[in-house]
């Protein structure tokens, strides 16, 4: 078992036949996902890699192809359309990896395809992979491992680093998401801990924060009141000085608030296992799962 | 990216905002030319990108156009949180009834633009919500609608009873939310909102940050970029696709990944090291983004050891082994450098780095370890 | 008993110094309406008729006065803003009088409306009366008497008149509501059949329709397909040319559709008893009620 | 209010739509000379608030300018539908390779606007709606984003293969959106939206209703009303503030309200008479309103009785009481009068007529009948 991803997951890969979105969807393919469509204006009735159908629109690859998971790769210009259309078209979880969406868009974007039942992960993420079901994004998929530990992170390839370090102590991984970067995102820490805590096949979790906002201190509350659960953490950004974007658009200490040590410190307070360092996931999941 | 208070005032006012006139000048003697314009009192403000220039002496009233001329030679070229002073606004020194706070941000809990005044206005917000946190009102906007005049009347009744000052702090508020949205902003400020004895409502000061993601489509405002005012390597760094932050360690940092870069920042730290800076290479391996961040990391004078870190995904390892072997091609490296790298086309990095003299490790806390001892060792 | 107005109605008039909502304001008063606060901007602090507190703002008449219901009297450019100010403050039933709101103003509001949680009825519209209870807009109150008739329309003054016959042979009414002549409204026909059929003081219905639009062809449906009491309706315009806007912005006849034949072709199909003239109310309901 | 083809092209042009140019010309000397300017083949076409324009000899082919001035001078002055025509729209014979349908309304039941393509244009939408309505597809649009650009491109593909084309149709139905939105419509339609040999996409003809409360606060929209074009007796009720439809009975009628004025006819026709008009004179009571009323009502000479229905709510009966006497008062009336009121001061209502000579009803059936009775008699 696993969460938003999985063996029923039938994906439509919006940009298809451009550079990332050909490259990535290959990679998918290769991993066993069930890439059912492709969507570019224009090139619908063609072919990608000679068997999956390219369609003008979702709404068609929904209707002819049964789509219900889409992963978008369209430049940020148009990745908010291709956000909207999908969840116009029915899908029930998008996936947006596209970089560089302006807040102000995705705040307008978020309420619609909420409104139309529809998650939405990212923007800005690496995506997320249930190990040996499916694959749907960038995360490569050499790393992970099936296993039940979940993993939920801010970042792309810190996570690769922590999965890389439970791969190889044998810890396999029942889903690995990103959720994003930016300041606005669809999916949240608390969504993901929900979703882990309710799938069987998960026993631990993993989270992964970093500088600014404050969304590790609400996913803390919610740890502690709701999750059963054992949960460990990492912080990135003890060392970020205040007021500067480190490259993430919303990891930025504001004034005095978001930064690492407070964030660490309502970790902690949740009864939640709080590691210094990457190399710690392994021995502190050990010790907080009891094995 | 953050504007200058001068440009935000003139957005502010092209919205309708009442603005006092004001001058920005890069000379003692333009000062003392705009004072004279000006007439009367006039107060000379450091345009720079840091809080808390009134406490570093960067804020100064001038009774006259001469001691404007002497307040402006006073603030030119002075630094302020590592910045040097190259302009000044000069504005008429206005006689203040009161003082209230106006501001709009994205609000990440409520994940919409939160409109927010307060009567205690003139100083730092963030100390008023800290201690007075009664004494902000906020009002979170549904952004398919913007701010709605009933919203804007609702804020204004908390600043003001008198219904003209009501209605002209809500007009106010309804065009700096224009701004917000039109600049693509993530913060907009007006410290303080202020009264004149005569009841006039005016924004004294405004802050104004702008979301890069918005840049590419407001020309506009991209040009309002002052390159003058940044470090010239992070200026560099950004033209080369790069994340760059300087700080003030010894280990010079080569990432990919802006969480990973964080985290062995972190590590350097952890191991008892300095880190240099942030700097993430992104996710596309260019060697030319890894030839550009190697002379961006050299040219800090403090760095005394250099450390990749590298987790391939989408970024493949032996990109980048062919852009450390490029960059140090040309320019032989004068400290010395630790390699980490692991995952896509780790094997064909170890051997094109190997070939060119260069051993690599695959381990993210032995690499660290192993600069910032050599970083001690250059002490 | 009675359905959206009754005992347990607190209501705000908004813009109540205007002419309108002064006057009207006071005739609530008579009648008995817990008028609770009044809102003028500008005037908070001060008194209506000396006891009815003004607040600048429909929040602080919601907080401070326990305002649940809100009457809107203010001129059309302002009405919008009304409604949603009312709506944000938590008010659970808005009555919006006031007549001339474009069209695609509504269009916006009735979505931040409904997300809120609340009705609005209206706009365009006399409002609604359960008499002896509580009367909210501006239906005259000396026609009305309270009784078991339902009363649902999109007009006035034929409301007036209709209501008046029944009266008149006593047939008192336990809610008369005026939905308002716009063709984007805020509170349906359905809507009030639906909280006729579940009020129990509610013996039968009168729904009194015009041209334009098919509200009386989906109300019809649903009194065939839902509802267990009697059912008369009046459709006004039978004579009215295609394309001419008659009087109310939703009375057109658009193309063949709209026309009062087909409406009332349709009650009819559905079994509602359907007059030719407003005299034959009482007749035809005498009958359908069995006494 | 409906605007003329010439109005509605020119909005759509005004917004970027392609438009083919074309002139509007009010004499057949215009019309050549607008021929000649244009060249080739054109089209003459009036301008008139009435559908079917085509089927009664409304447009017309010319294929030189000498024929333009030939067809303009058949078309001006002409009668379609009792509205005469005054002026023509002259554009260029366009060659069509197809023709298709765009148009938005405001659906009442799903209370959004919806963007309708048909691939069946050119033809009345009406009529594919009723005999091919799969040929016809919508899309509802939240108003609070507007048409997005995937919804555009999703109906352009129901039109059009080519992907030029289709990004073309996408593109026209973005700014005819627009084009709604800013004019405040309640129906836009380009009827045929069609592509020539070359493929391009142009709009041949547009259609546009603009709601009438929009027209407040759009005064450019509310300054194109053509006076001319509406029958002088409703310009005239609607500058008194009623809501005047003329129709061709006998039984003049003067209501409150709308729903009332409707049902007032209504009986008229039951009982055996024929109402001359909807007249509505509003909510509230205003005399001279009265006054206006019975002027423009006497004005119809097919009028042989007056027919006063009032209910009394808001309208106090004693004002409309004080309107009829004032205006037969002025001018006696040569037609019998009939008065039905009850309600809001009926009794103060009924002495003042009495006083001046009239006497009243309170029932409506009994009014209307004798209301038809005198019209028959007067035969």
């Amino acid at each position: 078992m696993s969460i938003f991803v999985n063996r029923e997951t039938r994906l439509v890969v919006q940009g298809i036949t451009g550079r990332d979105g050909s490259f990535h969807a290959r990679q998918m393919m290769e991993y066993g996902t069930a890439v059912v469509a492709g969507v570019t204006p224009g090139k619908g009735g063609q072919k990608f890699e000679g068997r999956v159908p390219i369609f003008d629109t979702v709404a068609e690859a929904v209707a002819e192809a049964g789509a219900n998971t889409s992963v978008i790769y369209v430049p940020a210009r148009f990745a908010v359309d291709a956000i909207l259309e999908a969840a116009d078209a029915g899908i029930s979880l998008i996936v947006c990896i596209t970089e560089g969406i302006p807040v102000l868009d995705m705040v307008r974007a978020l309420p619609y395809v909420r409104e139309r039942g529809c998650r939405l992960i990212g923007p800005n993420c690496p995506g997320a992979i249930s190990p040996g079901e499916s694959k749907v994004g960038i995360i490569p998929a050499q790393i992970c491992r099936p296993g039940s530990i979940g993993v939920v992170s801010r970042s792309g390839t810190l996570t690769y680093e922590i999965v890389h370090q439970l791969s190889r102590a044998g810890l396999g991984q029942s889903t690995c998401i990103g959720i994003g970067g930016d300041p606005i995102i669809g999916t949240s820490f608390i969504d993901c801990l929900a979703a882990f805590e309710a799938d069987p096949a998960t026993e631990a979790v993993v989270l992964i924060g970093e500088i600014g906002g404050t969304d590790e201190q609400e996913a803390a509350r919610y740890v502690k009141e709701h999750m059963t659960k054992p949960v460990v953490g990492f912080i990135a950004g003890q060392t970020a000085p205040p007021g500067r974007r480190m490259g993430h658009a919303g990891a930025i200490i504001s004034g005095s608030s978001g930064t690492a040590a407070e964030k660490m410190e309502a970790l902690r307070k949740a009864g939640i296992g709080v590691m210094a360092r990457p190399a710690e996931v392994v021995p502190l999941l050990r010790e907080r799962m009891g094995r | 990216m953050n504007l200058h208070e001068y440009q935000a005032r003139a957005l502010l006012k092209a919205a309708g905002i009442p603005v006092p006139d004001g001058e920005v000048v890069t000379t003692p003697e333009e000062a003392e030319a705009a004072a004279r314009r000006l007439g009367g009192k006039v107060v000379i403000k450091a345009q720079v990108h840091a809080g808390g220039r009134g406490k570093a002496g960067g804020v100064k009233l001038a009774g006259s156009p001469e001691e404007a001329r002497a307040r402006a030679r006073d603030i030119l070229g002075m630094t302020i949180k590592g910045l040097v002073v190259k302009r000044v606004l000069v504005v008429p020194a206005a006689e203040i009834a009161s003082e209230s706070y106006a501001g709009i941000i994205v609000d990440r809990a409520s994940q919409k633009p939160v409109v927010m005044v307060s009567p205690a206005g003139g100083i730092d917000i963030e100390e008023v919500a800290a201690r007075t946190p009664e004494k902000i009102f906020r009002v979170a906007v549904d952004p398919r609608y913007g701010l709605l005049p009933h919203q804007a009347m609702g804020l204004a009744f908390k600043l003001y009873r008198q219904i003209d000052q009501v209605r002209a702090a809500a007009r106010i508020l309804e065009q700096l939310y224009r701004v917000f949205i039109d600049a693509g902003a993530s913060l907009v400020e007006i410290n303080p909102l202020a009264t004149t004895p005569d009841g006039k409502v005016l924004a004294l000061d405004a802050k104004l940050v702008v979301d890069d993601n918005e840049l590419e489509r407001r020309p506009e405002i991209a040009a309002m970029r002052d390159l003058d005012s940044e470090a010239p390597e992070e200026v560099r760094a950004r033209e080369a696709g790069l994340s760059y932050i300087k700080l003030d360690g010894t280990v010079g940092c080569c990432v990919n990944g802006a969480g990973l870069a964080m985290a062995t920042m972190d590590l350097v730290k952890y191991y008892g090291g300095e880190p240099a800076n942030f700097l993430d290479i992104g996710g596309s391996s260019n060697p030319q983004k890894v030839v550009a961040a190697l002379e961006i990391i050299t040219a800090d004078k403090n760095v005394r050891v250099i450390l990749f870190n590298i987790f391939g995904g989408i970024t493949r390892c032996d990109d980048v082994a062919r852009g450390i072997v490029e960059a140090t091609g040309k320019t032989p490296l004068d400290r010395p450098l630790v390699i980490r790298l692991t995952g896509t086309n780790e094997d064909q990095a170890v051997a094109i780095l190997k070939e060119a003299g260069f051993s690599a490790l695959t381990d993210m806390d032995e690499a660290v370890r192993q600069a910032v001892a050599l970083a001690k060792e250059r002490a």
